[in-house]
């Protein structure tokens, strides 16, 4: 088992989730987060002082899949987070020892069929 | 026979004077009610401009300041600054607590048939805290509870009705000819004196003035800051108004007036001023610019023309982001502008009086109004530096590094803002 | 032409009257507008003191508590309440609707030129539906929405007018001498009981009360919970002082000022006795002591002076953290503090009613004022504790524990309360 | 002798009518507060019903709207709007600024002895801002801010107080028998005409209307909702019992009594009306109803019974969510209901008057009414549509796509509304 | 040294924390997340409309443990976190290079019993 | 690729993100969580009780480097992070199967340095 990480734009998200299912990927887990790039973030002004917030807001993505569906998760990943802008984000994939599924108790790539 | 005649028109005129009574006492009461939201105004207004974890710390003062302020000017205040006896005098006190004279006395009488007893204390005593509040804000995310809670008690017992005995207790100051409607200096300067000398002895909040330049700390949640200032200039209707000290209709409808164009022409003002200054619609500064051309008006709402008003609002607003960079410059940090508004505007209304109206004579007005602001300030910033300097070296004043960093609530309060 | 001199003072008379009217009949609405602002402070006291995930939920029910109060008691409660006929009775019933006397009779007739008959029915409007709201903030966070309107709808209508009307309509209560001037127990404490039968039959929020001690849930907010307190504050000027039913110059401004004072020293009863108990400044405690101590002088805050209405206020303040400590160890689970508040501080007040001030005679005033107490309690718990029963019985009244751990927003509106 | 008698009576005559016009000043006066309170009403009603990012915006957009309302009123607007001269015209201009006519004529003899000439322009220019108020929630989160403050100006400046002098200058529809009390067309259908023109030509915010249907935006908060929808509730009893002109109970108290009655009312329209329809609670639908309660009862408040006051509220609440789904279907986007609100409530109000109460014989006024809804709806929406179109053409009115999906408030402010 | 990622229900957040520390494991990091899988969303609804909010909030675990703990965690989260019902969530395991303890400087397994 | 992950006390996260940048290390992301450890919560006092938040506030800082990089960055953390008081948290490297630049599509290494 896989585990595939996307860090991308907030404003990409709703494209990507429909790249994925097109895919027949349905489940995945997201969550916000801050990142420090290529990109720079807009200044905040507040009582006439200016200052870098520093960071962008981002969302992560983290979807565990079986072998076979690597390269289809991440081209739709890749296609749909895509804007050639700077600030696209990045994607990596690293390797799981183990997979369960907390309800059915099954494990590897049955976990995620089930 | 024709003495019934005059009795039934006499007893017609008294009834008169009574109705007359009655209207201007409830106005008033209602006065009091509009200055006491301000309280809630100054608690929305402070608690939107810290930063979450100190919400908590900074609502729990303001509360305080009312309840300590009301309950020391019932016990002191009031008789400190309305004692009475000797006019033209520096100091005076009329013995502790309430003490209404008997019958008419304490009622009709009292103010020539304005107000009565209860409603003059009361109306004064909303008053009272003000002073307070508006240092609350200033020394905000990084005073300890105690010693602030301390300096709030002597500041609103001992040296605001002093000061305030001087003009509206009709201390030297007002024989002098100096004028103040409704405290641009006694109230809100006062207020910015005392903002002034805690913010020298404390120190900027950590990391605000770095080798790098200014760090802004934006204020935590602007729809608070912007419902406590449209509260505040509710409430500074009767404040203003309310300090006509009757319900006569030229006078109250020319302060309602006048207030409402300052206050809008100091929103005009601070947003021109601010949008050339940073290039930047900055919504922090038109709120202050709100509130900096209330304070401004505040002392000649009553003599001006609406035109006048506008101008005196207008430069309130264009004073505000100058001074609020004046005072980063010096570091001497500020979070809510407490400064900026409530001194640097106050001073320019006491001034605006001399310039603009009919209040008396030009240079002579001139002469009392800079001689009343010198004395009070020099008196109150006096007081407030020696009071907060002697708590520094009893007890500290100023919280640890390291609560400043987890914020106040969760050291002086266990708890948190939001949850 | 004696008899022109006399037409002509009588006429003026008669105009000093009409305008003694107008002022009175005026003040008595501005006050409505401003016990109106009480809903406000209810709901945002409440909101605040709950939970993100019940927020749209306790906002539902404040603003349709408001609704459903105004227009049941224009249909039924007000003609429960204000028969008409015989005194010292215990129910009387004047018809459906509004039925207002032509001419002079509805309005400077109605009531001795004090007020008309639309400004009585709407001051007495605004108070019916206040307690309700007390009882919506007592059983937050867990009860289900229809049940709990279905009780309001009947509590408004028929419980409030009924015990209500025993004292202002002229009732047995007020043949006996009980006194309450703006509703320490005709309305405080009815509403805490309606709270205490609810939270009885309730039980507590899941996961309050475990085996490990006491988990505190605290309010999501506390700047909402601020607000709102300071809200009613205001409203409670309007509550108390417009309960003096005519502007009287000297009964209002006692009023504004006895109420003010205590509510400035619940406050600080509250501090001090929460952090001696708690070692903590605790914000919760401190804002429930300012509404205890309002609730407390609600009762006698026209006949005590400002030291002995600082004296109950103080009292109540002292009680509140005792209070909630107190219902805590009972499990019963009250998130707002409304039983403490509203019920013991309300209890106290009408107490206070005998000991303070000068109402009648001691031991006399004691009685009436403690069978006034049993009686109004005993009846309102019996009728909101069956009221409550028979719902539980009939479709329940509680929310699933899916339902409490995911939140009413989500289940029964279906939105979240920010986002 | 005989003289003097009647000098002493006429003295007593004469002092009843100035204590009788210091009454209604003074509560036109707190009238105007409390319209003023309308702004902060709208200001935390429309900041609740956007997305977070766009808070600092809309707040920023409502402070400066009466900034400009209030100013703009007092140069221009109000020459426009009470000429003085020919009754039944429909254009008229007294000159710029303020001109109080000396001594009596500008206080008791000003409008026979109801309120003075300050009070009349603070309390016009109090309503003068609320029409833009009202277009600002429905144009909100894609607007830019400069061209919006400049159709601010030109709306409140020419606008409002043309077709406002039309009706309340004695202008041609005043003569022609069309009634509206406080504004239900002159003020609210104004607003909602504006609203109307801006959004058609804005069109809707991006991702609401999809391919699978409508994509509700939630409000991001609606604890400020909700204070918003109760202040405007509180603001509403000085609109229109302001309106009366003058302190008369009879007239006042009837209609804070209506006014009352059709909120309460529309909450109850609405919650019914939108539960049935989407089987849920939905607070934002009882909060609308409300707000369309008071703007049906708006022009006949002072003339309809308690029942038809309920009747009138209780259509506006069913009108609410029908007029929401209506306009959704026609995909205009309008985040805070205020078309379905001002609009459509506004306009149903105004025919109202024909249909209850006692305004002249139907028929007629039926003719007037639907003549005022026609004329001032056409004039109204052409002015707004030409302006916003010029604007759109001349400097572009929408923020760009990426502006709109980070939020309006990190680009024309730069700061974030909660941090 | 084993990372043990685990997405679980938000109401099961007590429990599992309970479970852990009745195997003696005291230290973990957790924060919220949000999840695509069987388990739909409650339908948000606002003025007539209504929508699909999509994900649900959950709460993921990370508990970085040495291979003689492994079993025993994963044993705890998976009985503790388990409903039968839609939704209970997924378990997983990867390798870690290397860890260290950022106060004691100590590395491998002694950064966590330290 | 290596993937670094920190979880450090807040109040350090300006240094070590100074640190970083000292050491040219410009992209990261980071994100707010909550952690058991040795160091244990204020305890949160409401309404008269009392009671154990529990968990402490922490930052989670993920930097993708590679392998040439791991110790600078890793050297730069452990030092910024440190105060010596309990939490001040722990650092951990893991493998990564593939890395890619979602804007440039380049992989490996010239994923970041690109
Ligand atoms: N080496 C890295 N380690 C961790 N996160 C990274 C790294 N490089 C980029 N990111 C994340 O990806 C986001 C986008 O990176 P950025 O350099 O702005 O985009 P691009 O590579 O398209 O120019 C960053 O904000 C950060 O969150
Ligand atoms: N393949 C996956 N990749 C990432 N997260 C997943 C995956 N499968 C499930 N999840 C997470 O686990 C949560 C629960 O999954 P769900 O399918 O609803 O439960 P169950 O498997 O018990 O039916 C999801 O909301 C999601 O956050
Ligand atoms: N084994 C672990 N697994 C996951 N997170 C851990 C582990 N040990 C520590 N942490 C995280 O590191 C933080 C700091 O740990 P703590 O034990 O308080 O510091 P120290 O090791 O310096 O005493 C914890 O709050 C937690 O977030």
């Amino acid at each position: 088992m896989k585990k595939i990480e996307a860090i991308i734009r907030a404003s990409r998200f709703d494209e990507v989730k429909a790249a994925l299912e097109s895919q027949d990927i349905h489940f995945f887990t997201f969550y916000e987060v801050k990142g420090y790039g290529h990109q720079k973030s807009a200044n905040i002004q507040y009582r006439g002082a200016i200052y870098d917030q520093g960071y962008i807001a981002r969302v992560k993505l983290e979807i565990i899949v079986s072998e076979g569906f690597v390269e289809k998760a991440c081209g739709a990943i890749l296609d749909a987070a895509h804007t050639g802008e700077k600030g696209d984000g990045i994607l990596s994939v690293c390797e799981l020892n183990m997979l369960t599924n907390i309800r059915t108790g099954l494990t590897g790539s049955d976990a995620i069929n089930s | 026979m024709e003495n019934a005649n005059i009795d039934a028109a006499n007893q017609a005129l008294n009834a008169v004077s009574e109705v007359g009574f009655t209207v201007s006492n409830i106005w008033i009461l209602i006065a009091t009610a509009m200055v006491f939201v301000m309280h809630l105004g100054f608690a929305s207004l402070e608690a939107g401009f810290v930063r979450q974890k100190n919400v908590v710390n900074i609502l729990f003062k303001n509360i305080m300041i009312v309840a300590i302020g009301l309950l020391s000017y019932y016990i002191i205040g009031f008789n400190l600054m309305y004692p009475g006896g000797e006019p033209g005098g520096f100091f005076g006190f009329a013995g502790f607590g309430l003490s209404m004279p008997d019958g008419a006395a304490g009622l009709i009488d009292y103010a020539g048939g304005a107000y009565g007893y209860h409603t003059d204390f009361i109306f004064q005593a909303m008053f009272a805290a003000t002073c307070c509040t508006i240092v609350s804000g200033a020394v905000a995310e990084r005073i300890k509870l105690m010693p602030f809670l301390i300096f709030c008690l002597l500041f609103v017992t001992l040296s605001y009705p002093i000061t305030g005995m001087w003009k509206w207790g009709q201390g030297w100051l007002d024989q002098l000819g100096f004028y103040d409607l409704a405290g641009s200096t006694l109230v809100h300067s006062v207020g910015g004196w005392g903002a002034l000398a805690g913010i020298i002895l404390l120190g900027p909040r950590s990391g605000k003035y770095t080798d790098k330049g200014i760090k802004p700390i934006p204020g935590h949640s602007m729809p608070l800051a912007t419902i406590g200032v449209l509260l505040l200039w509710f409430g500074w209707f009767g404040f203003n108004a309310g300090s006509v000290l009757s319900a006569d209709p030229g006078a109250v409808s020319l302060v309602f007036m006048t207030t409402a164009m300052a206050a809008a022409a100091g929103a005009l003002g601070a947003f021109v001023t601010s949008t050339l200054m940073f290039r930047n619609y900055d919504l922090s500064m038109a709120l202050n610019g709100i509130l900096g051309g209330l304070v401004g008006i505040t002392a000649s709402a009553d003599g001006v023309t609406g035109t006048e008003a506008i101008l005196i609002g207008l430069i309130c607003g264009v004073l505000i982001p100058l001074a609020v960079t004046f005072f980063d410059r010096l570091k001497l940090d500020d979070p809510v502008g407490a400064t900026s508004v409530h001194l640097v505007c106050g001073i320019w209304g006491t001034i605006a009086v001399a310039l603009f109206g009919n209040y008396g004579d030009g240079v002579g007005t001139m002469q009392a109004q800079l001689i009343g602001i010198a004395a009070i300030g020099a008196f109150t910033f006096t007081f407030a530096f020696a009071v907060f300097g002697l708590l520094k070296l009893l007890m500290g004043i100023r919280v640890s590094r390291e609560e400043e960093f987890s914020g106040l609530d969760i050291h002086e309060h266990h708890v948190k803002a939001y949850s």
